[in-house]
This record gives C-alpha cells, sequence and structure tokens, in this order.
C-alpha cells in the first residue's frame, strides 16, 4: 500500500509521462530562473519554487504568483541540465491551485482562465471582448482608457471581432466535452 | 545442510549457497535452495554459509573434498569476476583438479536484480541447478604457461604516457611510445601554469620530455598511430604507422631555420587552439620532442602547386634533411603488454548556442585562454580580447559547460572547477583592477590544496556567482550593458537573476572522450564506456586494467582527470606491467579448442575464420589443426566448424547441453518441484 | 470470514486521510492509490471488492478515463465503482449549477464531495451487498 | 498542387485577419493549397491547459480528427495553435489510453482521430515543403535594403519538436534573406513576447515587449517580422501602453512573415492585408 505523498509527489502526479518524481533530479543550478524572461517579476524564482515543492512547502508555493506568471515560453525547459519539464510543471501547480481553489483573489490569472475556458465550452471558439472584464478590473483607470483606444483602434481597422462566432456542431461540441468532463445536464 | 550417502564411483557434488552478508539472502531464501539443491540428483552434501569466500567457508570446500570424497563443486554465490579463482584455489588444496569446479552467479545476476523474494528463489535454484548439471561433464585440464614479450607499448605521449613509459624505461624494460602529433607533451604542454601550487607547466613537464628523447629504453614514434594489433596477454604484434614527416630524421639536427624560411603560415587550431598561427613546416613549440619538424603537406604550397622548396632549400645540412619524397612507413614489432594514455578532448562549445561562441568575439575557450596567459603563447602571456590588444576589465568564467547537463555530458568533468579558478588567479595577477566572476553550480575542490587554493581566490575577491549561466548576449537593455557581453544568471544564494556585464567570457568545457575512442577501444578488443571513456576493469579495485589482458589504461581517456591523477594512473599502469615482466609467465586459462584429426574433413573454414591465426592447415594430411599456444579459446571455429568436430575445453557440448537443461529444470514436467 | 477489501484511488492525501479512517472504523481494509497509474496496477491485482474512485487527477479528468478502462475489462468490470468527486467544486465555472451527469461515467454510483459519512458507509454497503447478489446467481 | 488542411485559430478570424489572408495568397502562389478546415474549433491555447489537460487534448483532437478525415495534414499559422496540435497529436500517438478516452468523446461528433497526420507550423510549409531555391526563383520583387528583424518567438521552435537546433535556428533568417531582404542580427529574436500574461500581469508582460523592441531598435531593424498573431499583436498593438510606461517613443512596425514575402512575390498590398497596422508600416514600404 501506498504511503501518503508529499506535496513534491503530488505535484508530480500532476505531469505528463512522469516516471518517479522529475523534480526530485533538481540540482539547484539556477538554469531555469536565469533564463526565465518573467523571473524579475515573479516572487520566487522558478528554481526556488521546485526547492519549496521539493521541501513540501506546500502553503508557501501556493501562496507566492511564480507560476501564474510563467508565459510558458518553454527556455527553462529546453535549458534544463536535469531535463525537467518546468513549464509543465508550472501548468501543473496551476492546475493543483484551480482545482484545490487555493489561489489569491487579487491575482487575473486564474479567473482570466476560467473564462477563457467558460467561453470555448459555450462557442467552440473564444472571443476577445468577452474576456476584456476579467482583467479589466485589475486595472487602473489609465490602463482601462489605454485598453479602450485600443480596442477602438483595432476595430476601426477591421481587426476587432463584433460578434462572437461559434462553430456550426456546437450541441455535438458541448456533447463530446461533457464526455471527458462529466458534468452538465446532458441529453 | 542435508547431506547423503551416494553410491560409491559416481560422481558427489558438494554445493555451497552464499548469504554474501545479506546482499543475497536478503532477497533469496538460501536454506532453502541448499536444502532442495541437497535433494539433486549427484549432490552429495548442500550447505548454505554466510561468506563462501572466507577463509571458514573455504575450508569447508577443503574438508568436505578430504572427508567427504567430493569430485566437483558447485559455489553459488558473486560474479565468477570476483572469486572464481578463490574457489578453484580452495578445490585445489582438498586435492582436485580445479576445472572440476562451477560457479553460480545469484547476486549480480539474481538478487541484485530484483526485490520479488519468490522469483528470486527461484532463479537461485534454475542457476545452481544449471552449475550442478555442468559440472558432472568437467574434466580436468592443466593450465597453460604463456611467455610475457618483455617489451610494451604506450599509446599517447600526453603526461600519463610519458609517466608509464619512463616508469617501465627506468626500470629496464623497453617501451615503444606511440604519439599521433609531431611531438609529446599533450594537453598538459599548452598550459602555462598549473593548480593548486602555479608552478610552469613547461619547467615540469619539459624535463620529463627530455628524458624520453634521450632513454635508451624507449624508442619514440611521434607523427605515428596504431594501425593493428594482433595477439593476446605477452604476445602481442603491433603494427604502426609512421606517417611521412618530410624530414629526414637521420640528417636534421632540428636547428629550425627552415621554420624561418617557411613564407606561409596557417591559423593553428591544435596547439594554439585557433588563436595562433604556425609555418607550414612546423615544430608545434619550441620545446618539441622530437625536435625534427614537420611538413603539413595540405597547405604545403610545394605539394598544392610543386613551387616553393624553401625549406629545401635553406636546409643547412649536408645531405639535406627535406625529402619531399618521404612515404609512410609501416613498423611492425612484438610486445607483451599494451597501456594507452590516448587522453582527451575538450567539448565543443558551439552545440550550446546560447553562450554565443563563435558569435560573440570575446567569449573564450579554456584552451585558448590557457595559451593566452603562457608566456609562449600567442600573446606572450599578455590577456587581450579578440582585438589582440586592449586587456579586459572585467571577465566571466563559466564552469560546467557542457558538464553536468543531461543534454551533453551528465558527469562532473572534475577538473575544470578548479582550473576556472587558476583563470580567475591569473586575471587578478596580470590585471590586478580588474573585476572577476567565476559563476559555478557546486565549487568542487577535493584535491591536497585545492580547498586552500579556492580560500586565496576568496581573498583576492573574485566575485563567485552561484548559478549556471543561463545564456551571455550582447543585447544590452541599459546604459551599463551597452557594448558588453550580459553574462544572465541567476545568483541563486539571493535568489534573484541578475545581467553581469562584462568585457570577456571564457567558458570551461567539459573534458570528453576522443571522437575516434570506440574504434580505438576496437582496434584494442577492449570496452568503452557509453561516453566514450574506456573501462576499467574494476571501478576501485582495479582502475587501470581493463577486461581484456594485457591492455591497461592511464589519464583522461579512462574518465575526466588532472595532471596528478593522470601521472599516479601512468605509473600504476607501469607497476603492473613491470610485475608481469618479472614474473615472465603467465598461467593462461586452458580454454582452448581442439580439432579431432581423425574427423576433419579438411574444408579450411575455421582456418580464415580464427581471429588469432590460430589454426594450421597440414597440406600433407589435408587436415586442420589448432595451436594451442595462439588458441585464445573465442570458440569461433567450434561453432563454424561444418563437420562439428571441433571442440571447446571446459565449453563442450555435453556441459553446454547439460547447463541449458539444469537451468530450464522448472519448464520440464518431470522436475518441477513440489 | 476476510475483511472485504477496498480500494480508494484519489490523489488529495489530506481527503484520502478522510474517508479512509471512516471506512476503517467500519472495519473494512483500505488500500490506496495516490494517481491514477498507481490505482489501475493495484486494481489489477483482483483483491479488491470495491473501488472510490476520484475524478479530477493528474492532467485532468484522468478518474474518467480510469472508469472507462475498467468498464472494457470484462474481469475488472465486476468490481463495482463508487465515485466520489469534487469536479463540480474544483471546476464548476464549466457548468455553474449543473450536477455531475452520471450518464457519461459508466460506474454503479456517484457521490460529490464533501461526503456524509453515513452515506459514504450507506452506499459502500448497498454496492457490495448488490455486488455479492449479483455473483451468487 | 500541394494540398494541407489549414487551421486558422481564433485570431486570424478578425485580430490576426491579414496573416490568414496572406498566408492563403502566399502559400497558392507557391503552389501549396490551404484548405479550411471545416468546422473547426479553438485549440485551447495555453489558457485551457491550466485547467485540464485531458479537455485541451480533446479540443485539439477534434481538428485533427476533422483533417485526417480529409487525408490532409495539419497546418497551422499560429505558434500556440501549432505547439497544441503538435504535442497533441504526438501524445495521442503515444499513449493508447488517451487515445481510447478522447475517441470516446470524439464519437459526439461522429469523429475518429487514429494519428496518421503531422502537424507543421506555416513556415514550416515555406521552408521545407516549398523550400528556399523554389521562393528564390518566384520572387519579382526582392525588398532590397529592407532590414528585417526576424522574430521567432516562442513556441514555433520550443518545446523542442524533433531534435532541431532550438538555441540558434536560421530558418527565418534564411527566408528573410531568400525574399531579398537582410536579416538584422537580432539576438533577442528566440525572447518570449509575453503573450500569454499581457491580459494578466501588464507590468510584466510590457517590460518584456520593451526588451524585444529596443533589441530591434538597437539591431537597426527597419521591422520586425512575426510568424505569431499574438506575437504580432502583442508586439504592436502595445507600443503606446510601452512608450507611456518606460517613456520610450517606439513605432516600430511589426509585420508577418507572409506580409513580406507577398510583397517579394509581387502580390498587392489590399491583397497582403497591409494596411491594418497600428503602427504605420507606411514609411517602409512606400517603395515595394
Amino acid at each position: 500500500m501506498a504511503a501518503k505523498p508529499t506535496f513534491s509527489q503530488e505535484i508530480s502526479n500532476l505531469l505528463y509521462a512522469s516516471k518517479g518524481n522529475p523534480l526530485k533530479t533538481c540540482i539547484q543550478c539556477g538554469t531555469c530562473s536565469g533564463t526565465c524572461p518573467v523571473a524579475e517579476f515573479m516572487d520566487q524564482t522558478p528554481r526556488r519554487l521546485i526547492g519549496m515543492i521539493n521541501a513540501n512547502l506546500k502553503e508557501d508555493v501556493l501562496a507566492c504568483n511564480t507560476y501564474w506568471f510563467c508565459a510558458s515560453c518553454y527556455h527553462c525547459t529546453a535549458r534544463c541540465p536535469s531535463k525537467i519539464d518546468i513549464a509543465e510543471v508550472m501548468y501543473a501547480v496551476k492546475r493543483y491551485s484551480i482545482w484545490h481553489k487555493t489561489y489569491s483573489e487579487d491575482l487575473v490569472g486564474p479567473t482570466f482562465s476560467e473564462t477563457f475556458v467558460r467561453t470555448i465550452v459555450n462557442s467552440g471558439r473564444s472571443f476577445e471582448p468577452v474576456l476584456a472584464p476579467t482583467y479589466m478590473f485589475s486595472m487602473g483607470i489609465k490602463e482601462v482608457l489605454q485598453e479602450a483606444y485600443m480596442g477602438t483602434q483595432m476595430m476601426l481597422k477591421g481587426r476587432m471581432p463584433v460578434l462572437p462566432t461559434k462553430i456550426k456542431r456546437l450541441d455535438n461540441f458541448k456533447e463530446m466535452i461533457r464526455r471527458i468532463i462529466p458534468v452538465g445536464g446532458g441529453k | 545442510m542435508s547431506e547423503k550417502n551416494y553410491p560409491e564411483g559416481g560422481e558427489r557434488v558438494g554445493v555451497y549457497i552464499c548469504h554474501c552478508g545479506t546482499n543475497i539472502a536478503k532477497v533469496v531464501d538460501v536454506e532453502d535452495v541448499a536444502t532442495w539443491a541437497g535433494e539433486q540428483p549427484n549432490v552429495a552434501v548442500s550447505r548454505e554459509y554466510k561468506f563462501m569466500c572466507s577463509s571458514l567457508g573455504q575450508d569447508l570446500i577443503e574438508e568436505d573434498i578430504k572427508e567427504k570424497g567430493l569430485t566437483k563443486i558447485v559455489v553459488a554465490s558473486c560474479s565468477p569476476h570476483m572469486h572464481e579463482k578463490t574457489f578453484r584455489t580452495a578445490c585445489e588444496r582438498g586435492g582436485l583438479n580445479p576445472f572440476m569446479f562451477e560457479m553460480a552467479n545469484i547476486r549480480e545476476h539474481d538478487s541484485w536484480t530484483t526485490d520479488d523474494e519468490v522469483a528470486a528463489t527461484l532463479k537461485a535454484k534454475a542457476l545452481t541447478n544449471a552449475a550442478i548439471e555442468r559440472v558432472v561433464h568437467h574434466q580436468p585440464l592443466e593450465q597453460l604457461p604463456v611467455e610475457i614479450n618483455p617489451n610494451t607499448l604506450v599509446v599517447g605521449g600526453g603526461i600519463a604516457g610519458i609517466s608509464a613509459a619512463l616508469e617501465l624505461a627506468d626500470g629496464g624494460h623497453h617501451v615503444y611510445l606511440v604519439e599521433r602529433e609531431p611531438s609529446i607533451g599533450g594537453h598538459m604542454a599548452q598550459l602555462d601554469k598549473t593548480f593548486p601550487t602555479l608552478d610552469c607547466s613547461a619547467c615540469i613537464l619539459t624535463p620529463k620530455m627530455v628524458d624520453v628523447d634521450q632513454h635508451p629504453n624507449i624508442t619514440l614514434l611521434t607523427w605515428s598511430a596504431v594501425e593493428k594489433v594482433d595477439g593476446y596477454l605477452g604476445n602481442f604484434t603491433i603494427n604502426v604507422r609512421k606517417k611521412a614527416r618530410y624530414v629526414n630524421e637521420e640528417h636534421c639536427t632540428g636547428c629550425g631555420i627552415c621554420i624561418e624560411k617557411c613564407p606561409f603560415k596557417v591559423v593553428d587550431d591544435i596547439f594554439e587552439a585557433g588563436l595562433g598561427e604556425r609555418k607550414v613546416i612546423y615544430r608545434p613549440f619550441p620545446q618539441a620532442v622530437p625536435k625534427y619538424p614537420v611538413i603539413d603537406k595540405e597547405n604545403c604550397a610545394y605539394f598544392l602547386r610543386g613551387k616553393c622548396k624553401a625549406c629545401q632549400i635553406f636546409c643547412p645540412t649536408e645531405p639535406n634533411s627535406i625529402d619531399f619524397e618521404q612515404e609512410d612507413e609501416i613498423l611492425t614489432f612484438d610486445v607483451g603488454n599494451i597501456i594507452l594514455a590516448t587522453g582527451f578532448d575538450l567539448f565543443d562549445v558551439k552545440q550550446i548556442p546560447q553562450y554565443g561562441y563563435g558569435r560573440l568575439a570575446n567569449v573564450f575557450t579554456s584552451l585558448e585562454f590557457e595559451r593566452m596567459v603562457n608566456a609562449a603563447g600567442p600573446t606572450d602571456g599578455k590577456i587581450v580580447l579578440r582585438d589582440m590588444e586592449s586587456s579586459p576589465k572585467s571577465v566571466a568564467i563559466v564552469h560546467c559547460v557542457g558538464s553536468r547537463d543531461e543534454n551533453y555530458h551528465s558527469y562532473c568533468s572534475k577538473v575544470c572547477c578548479m582550473y576556472s579558478l587558476k583563470f580567475a588567479h591569473l586575471v587578478h595577477e596580470r590585471i590586478p583592477d580588474a573585476d572577476v566572476y567565476n559563476c559555478y553550480i557546486d565549487m568542487r575542490t577535493p584535491g591536497k590544496g585545492y580547498e586552500e587554493f579556492y580560500n586565496r581566490l576568496l581573498e583576492e575577491e573574485t566575485h563567485f556567482i552561484r548559478g549556471k549561466v543561463a545564456e551571455v548576449t550582447d543585447a544590452a537593455r541599459t546604459p551599463e550593458e551597452e557594448g558588453k557581453l550580459i553574462v544572465q544568471v541567476e545568483d541563486t544564494l539571493i535568489g534573484r537573476q541578475r545581467r553581469v556585464p562584462v568585457d570577456m567570457v571564457i567558458l570551461s568545457p567539459a573534458m570528453e572522450a576522443k571522437p575516434d575512442s570506440k574504434e580505438v577501444s576496437q582496434l584494442f578488443k577492449m570496452g568503452c564506456d557509453f561516453d566514450g571513456f574506456f573501462v576499467e576493469r574494476h571501478p576501485k579495485l582495479d582502475p587501470v586494467a581493463t577486461m581484456t589482458e594485457g591492455v591497461y589504461i592511464a589519464g583522461a581517456c579512462q574518465g575526466p582527470k588532472d595532471v596528478p591523477d593522470s601521472v599516479a594512473q601512468g605509473a600504476a599502469t607501469a607497476a603492473r606491467v613491470a610485475g608481469l615482466i618479472n614474473l615472465g609467465t603467465v598461467m593462461m586459462e586452458p580454454v582452448r579448442a581442439t580439432i579431432s584429426q581423425d574427423d576433419c574433413s579438411g574444408c579450411k573454414i575455421c582456418n580464415n575464420m580464427c581471429p588469432y591465426n590460430a589454426i594450421i592447415f597440414h597440406e600433407d594430411r589435408k587436415v586442420s589443426e589448432v595451436i594451442t599456444a595462439l588458441c585464445q579459446g573465442c570458440g569461433t571455429c567450434v561453432a563454424a566448424c561444418p563437420s562439428g568436430v571441433i571442440s571447446g575445453a571446459h565449453f563442450t557440448n555435453d556441459q553446454l547441453f547439460s547447463q541449458i537443461e539444469g537451468i530450464l529444470w522448472d519448464v520440464r514436467p518431470e522436475k518441477v518441484p513440489a | 470470514m476476510t475483511q472485504t477489501r477496498l480500494l480508494i484511488i484519489d490523489d488529495d492525501p489530506d481527503y484520502v486521510d478522510g474517508i479512509k479512517s471512516i471506512l476503517e472504523k467500519a472495519d473494512y481494509e483500505v488500500d490506496v492509490a495516490y494517481n491514477p497509474k498507481d490505482g489501475f496496477k493495484a486494481l489489477e491485482t483482483g483483491k479488491y471488492d470495491l473501488l472510490l474512485l476520484d475524478i479530477m487527477m493528474g492532467r485532468g479528468a484522468e478518474g474518467v478515463m480510469v472508469a472507462r478502462k475498467i468498464n472494457k475489462d470484462p474481469v475488472l468490470r465486476e468490481t463495482p465503482v463508487l465515485i466520489i468527486t469534487g469536479v463540480r467544486e474544483q471546476i464548476a465555472f464549466l457548468f455553474p449549477g449543473q450536477p455531475v451527469h452520471p450518464r457519461f461515467l459508466p460506474t454503479d454510483e456517484l457521490l460529490e464531495k464533501p461526503v456524509d459519512p453515513n452515506l459514504l458507509l450507506e452506499k459502500v454497503e448497498a454496492l457490495l451487498k448488490e455486488a455479492k447478489a449479483k455473483k451468487a446467481e | 498542387m500541394k494540398k494541407f488542411a489549414y487551421f486558422p485559430g481564433c485570431s486570424l478570424e478578425k485580430i490576426a485577419l491579414s496573416y490568414n489572408t496572406s498566408s492563403v495568397e502566399t502559400a497558392k502562389i507557391l503552389g501549396v493549397e490551404l484548405q479550411e478546415l471545416e468546422d473547426w474549433n479553438c485549440c485551447g491555447a495555453t489558457t485551457y491547459f491550466h485547467v485540464d489537460q485531458l479537455l485541451a487534448y480533446t479540443l485539439v483532437a477534434r481538428n485533427l480528427a476533422i483533417a485526417e478525415k480529409e487525408g490532409l495534414d495539419l497546418v497551422a499559422p499560429c505558434s500556440a495553435c501549432y505547439k497544441n496540435a503538435y504535442f497533441t497529436n504526438k501524445y495521442i500517438k503515444e499513449e493508447p489510453d488517451l487515445a481510447e478516452h478522447i475517441n470516446y468523446a470524439l464519437e459526439e461528433d461522429d469523429l475518429q482521430f487514429n494519428g496518421n497526420i503531422d502537424v507543421h507550423h506555416i513556415m514550416d510549409i515555406f521552408v521545407n515543403e516549398v523550400g528556399m531555391d523554389e521562393i528564390k526563383e518566384k520572387v519579382t520583387k526582392p525588398l532590397e535594403g529592407l532590414r528585417v528583424a526576424p522574430y521567432y518567438g516562442c513556441q514555433i521552435v520550443r518545446p523542442r519538436k524533433n531534435g532541431e537546433e532550438i538555441e540558434n535556428p536560421q530558418f527565418f533568417e534564411e527566408l528573410v534573406s531568400a525574399m531579398g531582404a537582410d536579416p538584422a542580427d537580432f539576438p533577442e529574436r528566440l525572447r518570449c513576447c509575453s503573450a500569454s500574461l499581457i491580459m494578466t500581469s501588464r507590468r510584466a508582460a510590457l517590460d518584456m515587449v520593451r526588451v524585444i523592441l529596443q533589441n530591434a531598435v538597437d539591431s537597426e531593424a527597419d521591422v520586425i517580422a512575426t510568424a505569431c498573431p499574438l506575437c504580432q499583436v502583442n508586439l504592436e498593438c502595445y507600443q503606446p501602453q510601452v512608450n507611456d510606461e518606460f517613456g520610450t517613443d517606439y513605432k516600430m512596425p511589426v509585420i508577418y512573415f507572409t506580409q513580406l514575402l507577398g510583397l517579394a512575390l509581387g502580390m498587392s498590398k489590399k491583397k497582403l492585408g497591409i494596411g491594418k497596422e497600428l503602427v504605420s508600416a507606411a514609411p517602409i514600404f512606400g517603395e515595394f
């Protein structure tokens, strides 16, 4: 019978094709954090996040913004000398945080993700204007005005959609999704 | 233990199951195996014991043979590699021929490979049973004495090969030292200072090179390569290609006028690491041994266009030493032992483009820097940027380039930390106001005086940044970064990404195996590992021997190592070889093929297949015969003989088929245990 | 009589601790696998009378994948499966207010987290009884 | 004429409309037909993978299945779509359980995916299917004197797909050269543009945009060429915000590589959607 998993193993369980716990092969060399284009904006560098995961500092890991700042550029993954798929680890922590609802309210990332996902589920395609409110609330008035100005400019150039597009077989599409996530009314 | 009476005159096998402490016993139920073995046909005694290899364990065998009249012995324990000799000797002391013994490996082949106790015990029974069934068919054999040729071949004239050659030669033994390059000296000859004592590399190396040159017991063959190796321990025949130098060594005085007068220069990619030039007729460096220059045929105007001959025209010797007609020579000689000291290459840093080598002018490799700081190098020891003029005000040294990295080499290259520290010191020494950064993952300084050297660098105020460098770029983001190389790295001790603007970056690449190490290992019929390094016989207890008898390895061809370690290994191989030479003869396994002279059809198929040329054909009788002294018992002829009339001693059909039957006992219905 | 053996496949160790102690108090023998891969491997040994299965694991709703795989295996499908899931809670925003729909799950019974201990024991007992009756047929 | 199933992706419907038209039109001239995938759906971008990867794979698999039904390899012009499609295809081929699970869902739309197709980025089609020689041959108006900063971004090269060179790729430069233009030495060409952060972590994202714009200016580029709609929008449309935030004055045109290629092939600006830029490219394209 399996021993109760550590937090590090919990995260490793969320990874694709993880054999054993790839996080444990981290040698804390800092290549990921040296490479990361967003590192200076993160509470903790990616290397430290992995160190914290391996030290099972669950609360500290979930409290930091590092993984929501990951831009999925995969540069750390490409360079990691231990071949850890660090970007994938960031996805895993994001999922963990969404599933356990542990992210802090002032983060835009999770809400944005949820809205985005809902848009797709409802229409089959993404639609920019629906997304705007999810991040607008976090902005100052200046940013909102800038964003609105940009939207107008785009619209004038014919680059902003007015109506959401939907895929044709939307019903089948929704049923398809329910076979993967069995939530909802069903036929 | 189990014991039973057994008919007079039949085989009486003794079986001994070893616990090997817990190595075997923690997974294999040794009592069960011993009891079970005791019930097998022909088995007279079956015991289990904690350590069969101990004196007491061996005594068990010896006493049982004497008291219980055992005729054959089986020990189920570790690899025959470890202890076959031990137990054969015990048999001999008990009064049996040592070949009346068979060993079953229930450790490496069983208990170490699984945690499944049931499966492991079953397999232990199968392996033991195979040995029991085989040993019944064993015949007494006598070992064959083989004479050791007292001459030795050393391949590679770096510091490891030089050390080996000198040790043997000083001991009165003849050595052929073969070196691919025009001079011996290897990588050590390229260095200026050696860590941690900072003594001048040339000052300690050249006396050794001179010794080699002048030693009456050393035949030095530079600009040469081994092409063919035949034979076996004690009796190797070597073919060496001595490439044409186009300089007659008998006449040349090494005056160097030809070099001076040669009008053509090329970039020296080898000795000067591409940083300096050399003439087309050249000596790699002033202290080169031998002193004779060599003509670089590919770049020589005479060879290319049939014109020039300046070297010949100005050569003052009589007769003239320049010989454009010279051809490669093939030399053949016999040796008893071979020492390989073929050295290493440096990892090609261009494989990591984010470090900018080749794109960013002022990114240097460690070897380029070594040449630069060398007083005899292209800049006369001045540390300068690629423009060969301006001196850097700040230098970053990048550790672990291509090492400790699963994408390139997973091993630690061992010497880079120390030489990177040495570089930092040399920069401090020559440009006192320069800032020097060492970017490292872990500082590894295990060696006598090495940690003290690190401490010294700390006192010299080198900036140490613990972090593997992510990239080196020239894309400036701030005015301070303009015109600089920016080293982007996480300072992991602070937990912050840093961008360090510097004038010069030195990459410390991993030591790696020579690109042709695989071919070389095949030439000498020994093994090389996944990384291309030669494999030692035992990583701890036999680090300089190989699995091939009579072939030894020394220096960085076995794995990354520094000068003292290479010297020690060179000396160690010499000691091993000298021991054999002093012995004069060694006993060889009597595993030999014999051809039944009555049944041979004379088809000659075996003659051509024998890799040791050990089979001759008697034209008069039209039959083939194995020359026992040459046969190595490889079994090729046994398998190839279409009439099935060649048999290999100790590997007879009876023995092998019984062993197979034995291992498959549990699938033979009549033998399934209850 | 030997104890009834249950297997829990759930990636949340703290939650597992909770239901495991409830089930053990009711005298069941409980094994746990904390990821679908180990869980399926344990199940294949065939020594479990009932499986309690979580949904959101690994890369997503891998519990559904496990349930479908069990259903495809002629032997394993005899094991009753009780889904215990927080899927609605975990990614409720997909279909707000809508229930987890068992039509898409080839399993026997479904409970949503958080689970009432008595309800849990009730369901487990019922499923075991049903399986036993089916076996007797 | 070689034919591919063309998956434009959501961005190319409006925001990156000019990438859409210029891709299809330039491909046609080079003998490649891009047949738009029937009733395609969003691939989930990066965002979907935050929530549920199995569902994300399923969304992608629907597109793959539609392409497979047509018997065509899938081509995506968006680097994020390409990465998602590439890896979903790979994982479905590697993992029978996953394939079975996803195919069960696809049944709802009468689809099935058997892993019989390959996935390409549109640049891969130009570089490897058409080839530089062919392109050079068909260039009628070489973009002489135009200094182009080839911006790769992330997901067209990372994560590594087939063991190709990802720290020093050269195919974009070669393509720019084939158009007769001059590729700028542009060290930040592989650095992330922060597209996935622009909505959620504004300051970090703008700073990342700034770094790339500054490097393009330093490399004396006239224009940045991109191969991804997200990169284009991020690098172009947020220039005013960057200028405001950092007190800079960037006016760097950011153009799809297909638009540049189209110009070199002699196509009209209108047909290539040139003119829809927020940062005008008129000054540099006046002469072409």
